[in-house]
């Protein structure tokens, strides 16, 4: 009936090293369907819950879960690329929509792109791409690159690659350290001895902290510029503190970005959580927007899931990074900023690319 | 006369620096029972593990049956009949007294490697076991499991898991430790008869029944060979006497 | 690679390692010497970590901090050999191995609770925080040359309180009779307690001096846990030189491995352990 | 004289099985106890029950005057009791001079009868294996050392159980030569052993335990009184 | 002759099988629960056979997740990807390869025993996912897909469809129940007679004249192949694998598992692993600190049980195995 609560499953990591992820994902989505009152078309939202302890293992599991048992309407999920395999491959054919609001997995978006998954927050490739090009301009030619050796890391080298040998650039060497191994300094010391023009890397939460800090204790910040994918400055710099001075990343958000729509969520932010929003609350904020305009569209029917999704798929979010709408494979094209740390925040130095589009290669949509 | 059996050549076992087996000749004959006394620490245990396998021989041979064996892993010189007990009781504690019996006579029937076979059905096996029980005199016990049993009674199964693998040779060190005098009384008569049978090295601190069992006592000292002779000749031999035996009774 | 590189990295290794003998050494006493397996000793490291990351924010003194989370951690190790572990001395080590599971998960979730998700950091304290100049291009932290030095005081005085005091002799004793010891006339079970303390500090030592050069994440515990294990049976349990030397095997070979064979440097520790093993089935130096 | 050791009615169990029923009797400062019995009647539990190792479940033990059934065992030792036990209890990490460092120590008031030195004297064969981990010694040097490492406790009463078994005849002349010694620098002992020729000439009072009770206590004297009936508890 | 131990665990596995064999009909439709129960049923033969190894042959590992995983791996990789293959013939090969690999890892960490078999099994496995995780062509740490469920026909004729719910929980119900017959067999035959007294006193055991090396090393391959076979079913399940099966943490997980049901017992694997992912299911759902009180019940139960759940149960049943 249509006094049913929308189902709305939350299958983010609670625990383990990205808990805090999970957490801030979720405080963004609730606070844009508490901007709705918490009802949309006049049916009530009902979450439910799910610790993913980001063990790709257990993904296929909690996805039948929340799809099989609960029968849950949008399943918002999950922050790790593993999982998101995972999920993708259960909830495929299935009756209900997920949302990505993190897993940066090109694939996602790409071979094994589906019609009922969509992602509100990026692919690898579209968060490193465009520095390849910013970092030729910025008189950059020789560079040495460096991230974890998992998926995400590999696939924002590649991205950096692709674009900075295409300006004319050369990566001269690549860098990947076993995950989730944080002892740098053996690579520091190589990258002292190789001296390039800068260096850039991915990490990310515990790591790129560890990273930046160590950059910095080897002396090696004031020598080489230290350039990165977002995320390397994202929800780190009071971790990283004097450290992060000066690091240069593209990335789709900044926390200082300048437009209203932005100052507007984090003041709400502020006020409902009592911290500062950060890059994966907007993501999530994304999804509960996506979730609210899509079935408001429908008249606040979900069971025609066909109608649903088509509806998404016109939609423009109105998002703190500024407005977007979704590829043929739903990925958001979205503007990419080029970032830079001043105390402590990550303000925009330029825009880096507008609208860029993810390639979605493989993808059949 | 008895053929020999076992024998070994020059054996050594050293220990780091230590040489607990010197330059060692020995032979042991069928059907005789030959008790090998020594100070403590002479080497004894030392020999008795090194002719079962054990320990690696650090040079020298062990013969059996006039062919070297001192190559054989450990666990097949019980294979080639040699059995052997152990000073510190060595048992399966947690199983019953028969149980024990049963894993030693298994080794011999064989169908170890079956993974089907009901082990309870083995007749055969559970037969030899309570012979061996029985010999020793423990039939009473057989269902208890092996820790509930008195410290006599399990040096009493650590012989009768011996005679359980069929053996051909017995090496015993100490069997008689910790007994109590029955319990020896019934230990000495079953050693009485299995001599009849068997060629048995007998590692005993306990004199009198030294002297009662043996057809041919060694005597070592030091890793080394001191002197093989008959009881009554080493009985009365100064230089046993010195070493090891003391002057009389064990009175002061 | 040229000499002078080959040399700052050989630096690195050795700094790792003896970083790596220090978050192990809680648990070559505590597991080698004593014989309890305390999986939980990870847990202690990270809860020592983020004790010194609260009381410098608390007090703004590193110094300070270092004290109370030290005694913190001492009154922690106490209470959970008193009231758990205690109860397990007879029993089978696997039991111990469940215990101490159960604890990790109380101390994953205490964590979380009490301090968030976030990647949280400490800074150098001041006096420490410069660097020294060692080629033209590669300076080196201050900082890491201290925790290297306090290394090696832990070392000496484990090495010498274990293998030489008539107290080090006790507790091996203890491990492997307890019920001797006490026939001795020792308190051994006071003995056990304060061990298990010590080794409990001994892992938060190694959270809280590491705090500033690590970033504090949920479940960094269970990541140093693997690499203690690791060292502590590569150098034979119970001695507290294979402890020693095998840390600084991993630290030098898993710095040289990653950058001279980046493709296999995730599996080269577990390699090393693995063909260390196969050749000395007791560590290096068991006897 | 004065006891130093008074043990009423203990009652011990080993889980469901109960082993002693009332035990009782006492020693004299400075008096040599044996304790006899065949295998399984409870000599040796009669001894963990006095220690403490395994805890009577009633009765009670009083040493020099104190109620000690209730204190830990380390206490009870501390308070000059050394034990040999069966088995003898090596530490398979610590080598023989560390077996002897570690319980070295002067007794309550301050002696020091017996010192490192000494026990090497008396036990020259350990001299020759003091890096030797305690495991790596022949039985019979297994059991010298037991008794070196007790002797170092410098005790007031030493209680021994088996201390004999597994050594060499001369070397158990030795032993029985020193707990002579011991027992003319008038430390009490009770020793469990199965050479009751030995015994009967050492000790002064004797003790048989059959089936976890006392059924004879008694000097030297006596015992030769009662032989038929000790001889058939015995089965000798 | 009963292959039981002891009545309680005779009338567990009645009850449990017999309320097993019924449960689909009561979840008409919830394909959800049924799925739960058919992931915790592959669980329970993964955890039991690590009970055997460990409880019963006295083998401690922290790798055997490595064989979980690779039962998942050696089929995704073998299957061709858009065909049906045939359920059966490809549980022979997963068995026949993971019994092979079995064997020559076996032939490694057996000559150590104790903790540094422990540490070196840990090693392989971390290997092992290492070159999973680092692979490009089998998926890195994202992993694989399967994308065609096997058909299970045998001479022609099928009675089961793996992409059912049902019909793939009855199939784990069964494989378990095999699985469990299967260990409980060896467990009495001769062979577990060598391998109760080898656990117990190994050195003895070769004064007999056993070669304690090739007990271990058939108990340890017979082990393995199960837990690969355990492995294959959740790639089945989910049509998913990835290297994340082998880490270490789900190792010692199912020795929890195995732990907390009263180690070598069997049937107590079957126990833990219903009753630790029970737990975590119902704690999950009341509250996100769900690791604090998961962490205080493992540490209750510990302290009061001696021997498990299975050891409780066969104290109240009164008789002793
Ligand atoms: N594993 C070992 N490592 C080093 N030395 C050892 C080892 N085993 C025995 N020894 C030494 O070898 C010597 C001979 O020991 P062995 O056990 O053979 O003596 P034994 O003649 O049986 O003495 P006992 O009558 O006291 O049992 C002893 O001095 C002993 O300390
Ligand atoms: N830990 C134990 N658990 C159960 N029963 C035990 C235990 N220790 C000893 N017993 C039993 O208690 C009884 C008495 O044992 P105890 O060791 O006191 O005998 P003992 O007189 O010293 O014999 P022995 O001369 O053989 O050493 C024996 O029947 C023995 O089986
Ligand atoms: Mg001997
Ligand atoms: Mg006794």
């Amino acid at each position: 009936a249509d006094s049913d609560p929308i189902k709305v499953g939350v299958m983010l990591p609670f625990s383990g090293v990205y808990a805090g992820l999970g957490e801030s994902t979720r405080n963004g989505l609730k606070q844009a369907l508490k901007e709705q009152g918490n009802s949309i078309a006049g049916r009530p939202v009902e979450f439910i819950e799910m610790d993913t302890e980001a063990k790709p293992a257990r993904a296929p599991e909690i996805t039948s879960s929340l799809v099989d048992n609960q029968k849950a309407d949008f399943v918002i999920g999950p922050v790790h690329s593993g999982v998101a395999m995972g999920m993708i491959k259960t909830i495929k054919g299935k009756d209900s929509i997920m949302i990505i609001p993190n897993a940066g997995a090109n694939a996602a978006t790409g071979a094994f792109c589906q019609p009922n998954v969509f992602r509100t927050s990026f692919s690898s490739w579209q968060t490193a791409f465009p520095m390849g090009k910013e970092a030729y301009d910025m008189g950059y030619k020789k560079i040495v690159t460096m991230s974890w050796n998992y998926g995400f890391g590999k696939e924002s080298l590649e991205a950096f690659n692709e674009s900075f040998t295409k300006a004319g650039g050369e990566v001269i060497k690549e860098m990947l350290v076993p995950f989730p191994k944080t002892e740098f300094q053996s690579y520091l010391t190589e990258i002292a001895s190789i001296n390039p023009d800068a260096v850039f890397v991915f990490f990310a939460g515990g790591g790129a902290v560890k990273f930046v800090k160590d950059y910095d204790a080897m002396g090696l910040k004031g020598k080489i510029p230290l350039l990165g994918s977002g995320f390397l400055t994202e929800g780190t710099t009071t971790a990283q503190g004097p450290a992060a001075e000066g690091v240069i990343t593209t990335l789709h958000y900044a926390d200082a970005l300048d437009i209203p729509k932005n100052q507007r969520f984090r003041q709400d932010y502020e006020t409902l959580y009592g911290k500062p929003a950060d890059l994966f609350a907007v993501q999530g904020y994304d999804a509960g927007q996506l979730i609210a305009q899509a079935v408001s569209a429908t008249g606040g029917n979900t069971t025609d899931k066909a109608a649903l999704i088509q509806q998404m798929e016109k939609l423009e979010i109105d998002s703190p990074r500024g407005a977007f709408h979704f590829s043929k494979a739903h990925n958001p094209i979205q503007t990419i900023y080029l970032r830079k740390v001043v105390d402590g925040q990550n303000t925009v130095v330029k825009v880096a690319q507008d609208h860029l589009e993810d390639p979605a290669r493989g993808c059949k949509l | 006369m008895n053929q020999t059996i076992l024998e070994a050549e020059n054996l050594c076992k050293f220990w780091g620096g230590l040489k607990a087996l010197n330059e060692l000749n020995i032979q042991f004959k069928d059907k005789q029972l030959h008790s090998i006394v020594g100070p403590n620490g002479a080497g004894k245990s030392t020999l008795l593990n090194t002719l079962c396998g054990a320990y690696p021989a650090t040079s020298g041979v062990i013969l059996y049956h006039g062919k070297p064996i001192t190559h054989l892993k450990g666990y097949e010189f019980c294979r080639e009949g040699i059995g052997r007990s152990f000073q510190k009781t060595n048992i399966f504690h947690n199983a019953t007294c028969l149980e024990n019996c049963c894993i030693a006579a298994q080794q011999r029937i064989g169908g170890s490697f079956n993974l089907f076979r009901k082990r309870s059905k083995n007749r055969q096996i559970t037969e030899i076991a309570r012979k061996a029980l029985q010999q020793v005199g423990l039939t009473a016990r057989a269902d208890t499991r092996a820790t509930e049993v008195s410290y006599g009674e399990q040096r009493q199964l650590e012989i009768a898991m011996v005679l359980a693998t069929s053996p051909k040779v017995l090496l015993l060190d100490e069997p008689m430790a910790g007994m109590g005098h029955e319990e020896s009384q019934t230990i000495i008569s079953l050693l009485k008869e299995l001599k009849q049978q068997y060629c048995i090295v007998l590692v005993e601190h306990d004199m009198d029944a030294v002297f009662e069992l043996s057809d041919l006592m060694t005597v070592m000292v030091d890793g080394q060979h001191l002197i093989t002779d008959t009881v009554d000749n080493i009985r009365n031999n100064p230089l046993v006497q010195d070493a090891y035996l003391g002057n009389d009774d064990e009175v002061f | 690679m040229d000499t002078s590189l080959f040399l700052v990295q050989l630096l690195n290794g050795v700094q790792y390692g003896l970083l790596l003998f220090l978050i192990a050494s809680g648990l070559t006493l505590v597991f080698g010497v004593m014989g309890i397996l305390n999986l939980a000793h990870g847990s202690m490291y990270m809860i020592g970590a983020y004790l010194a990351y609260y009381f410098t924010t608390l007090t703004d003194s590193f110094l300070l901090a270092f004290l109370i989370s030290g005694t913190m951690a001492l009154v922690i190790g106490i209470i959970i050999e008193r009231f758990l572990i205690i109860h397990l001395y007879k029993r089978d080590h696997l039991d111990q191995v469940l215990l101490t599971v159960g604890l990790i998960f109380i101390f994953n979730a205490t964590q979380s609770f009490v301090w968030g998700n976030d990647p949280l950091g400490v800074e150098v304290p001041e006096l420490l925080s410069g660097s020294i100049k060692l080629t033209d291009i590669v300076e080196y932290p201050v900082y890491r040359l201290f925790i290297s030095l306090l290394c090696l005081l832990v070392a000496a005085t484990m090495y010498f309180t274990i293998n030489k005091t008539r107290l080090g002799m006790m507790i091996r004793a203890g491990e492997s009779d307890r019920a001797m010891v006490e026939n001795l006339g020792v308190d051994i079970s006071k003995l056990f307690t304060i061990v298990f303390a010590i080794g409990v500090f001994l892992a938060s030592l190694a959270g809280i001096v590491s705090a500033p050069i690590v970033s504090l994440v949920p479940g960094m515990g269970e990541h140093v846990l693997i690499s203690c294990f690791v060292v502590v049976v590569i150098g034979g349990l119970g001695s507290i030189k294979g402890a020693f030397v095998a840390a600084l095997i991993v630290g030098i070979v898993d710095t040289y491995a990653s950058v001279l064979v980046p493709q296999a440097s995730s599996m080269s520790i577990y390699l090393l352990m693995a063909l260390i093993l196969l050749a000395k089935p007791q560590g290096l130096f068991k006897n | 004289m004065q006891n130093i050791l008074e043990v009423h009615g203990l009652q011990t169990l080993y889980g469901e099985s109960h082993i002693l029923h009332g035990v009782s009797f006492d020693i004299k400062s400075g008096e040599t106890v044996s304790i006899m019995g065949r295998n399984g009647m409870g000599k040796s539990t009669t001894l963990k029950s006095i220690l403490g190792i395994a805890p009577p479940r009633s009765g009670s033990v009083i040493y020099k005057g104190e109620d000690i059934t209730r204190l830990p065992t380390w206490k009870r030792m501390r308070r000059d009791i050394a034990y040999v036990p069966e088995g003898r209890g090596m530490f398979h990490n610590l080598t023989v001079k560390e077996h002897l460092q570690i319980a070295a120590r002067k007794n309550s008031r301050g002696d020091a009868n017996w010192t490192y030195d000494q026990v090497l004297e008396v036990f020259p064969r350990l001299t020759e294996r003091l890096t030797n981990k305690g495991t790596q010694l022949s039985g019979g040097e297994q059991q010298m050392l037991a008794i070196g490492r007790a002797l170092l406790t410098n005790p007031d009463l030493l209680i021994l159980d088996e201390a004999t078994e597994g050594l060499a005849p001369l070397i158990r002349k030795e032993i029985w030569q020193v707990i002579r010694q011991i027992k003319d620098s008038g430390v009490s002992t009770i020793i469990v052993d199965k050479n009751i020729k030995v015994l009967n000439e050492l000790c002064e009072k004797h003790i048989l335990i059959v089936k976890g009770k006392v059924m004879f206590q008694g000097d030297s004297r006596s015992l030769d009184d009662n032989k038929a009936f000790i001889e058939q508890s015995l089965a000798v | 002759m009963s292959i039981f131990s002891s009545k309680s665990e005779k009338i567990f596995i009645y009850l449990f099988f017999a309320i097993g064999l019924f449960i689909p009909l009561f979840l008409e439709g919830n394909t959800f629960y049924i799925n739960k129960f058919s992931t915790i049923i592959i669980l329970s033969i993964f955890v039991m056979s690590l009970d055997y190894l460990v409880g019963r042959t006295g083998l401690i590992t922290l790798g055997h997740a490595m064989f979980y995983g690779l039962g998942g791996y050696i089929f995704t990789i073998l299957a061709p990807e858009y065909e049906a293959v045939n359920f059966w013939v490809y549980t022979f090969y997963v068995m026949l390869i993971s019994g092979f690999i079995a064997l020559i890892v076996g032939l490694i960490v057996l000559r150590t025993s104790g903790i540094y078999m422990i540490m070196i099994t840990l090693a392989l496995a971390q290997m092992t996912f290492y070159f999973f995780a680092d692979s490009v062509e089998y998926g890195g740490l994202d992993g694989l897909f399967v994308y065609i469920k096997p058909e299970t026909s045998i001479f022609g004729l099928s009675f089961l469809d793996l992409d059912n719910e049902t019909h793939f929980y009855y199939l784990c119900l069964l494989s378990l129940f095999n699985c469990f017959v299967f260990f409980k067999v060896i467990m009495n035959s001769s062979f577990g007679r060598v391998i109760d007294a080898l656990k117990e006193n190994p050195d003895r055991a070769i004064a007999l004249g056993y070669n304690i090396f090739h007990f271990r090393l058939i108990a340890y391959v017979l082990s393995s192949s199960l837990a690969a076979y355990a492995g294959y079913l959740f790639a089945l399940q989910f049509g998913f694998v990835n290297p994340s099966m082998m880490s270490w943490d789900i190792s010692a997980t199912a020795l929890v598992m195995a732990l907390l049901g009263g180690l070598g017992s069997v049937f107590g694997a079957i126990i833990g692993s219903f009753m630790y992912e029970g737990l975590h299911y119902y704690i999950e759902h009341l509250t996100e600190y769900w690791m604090f009180f998961m962490g205080v019940l493992i540490i209750a139960l510990v302290l009061t049980l001696k021997h498990g759940i299975a050891g409780f149960l066969n104290a109240l049943g009164g008789k002793r195995s």
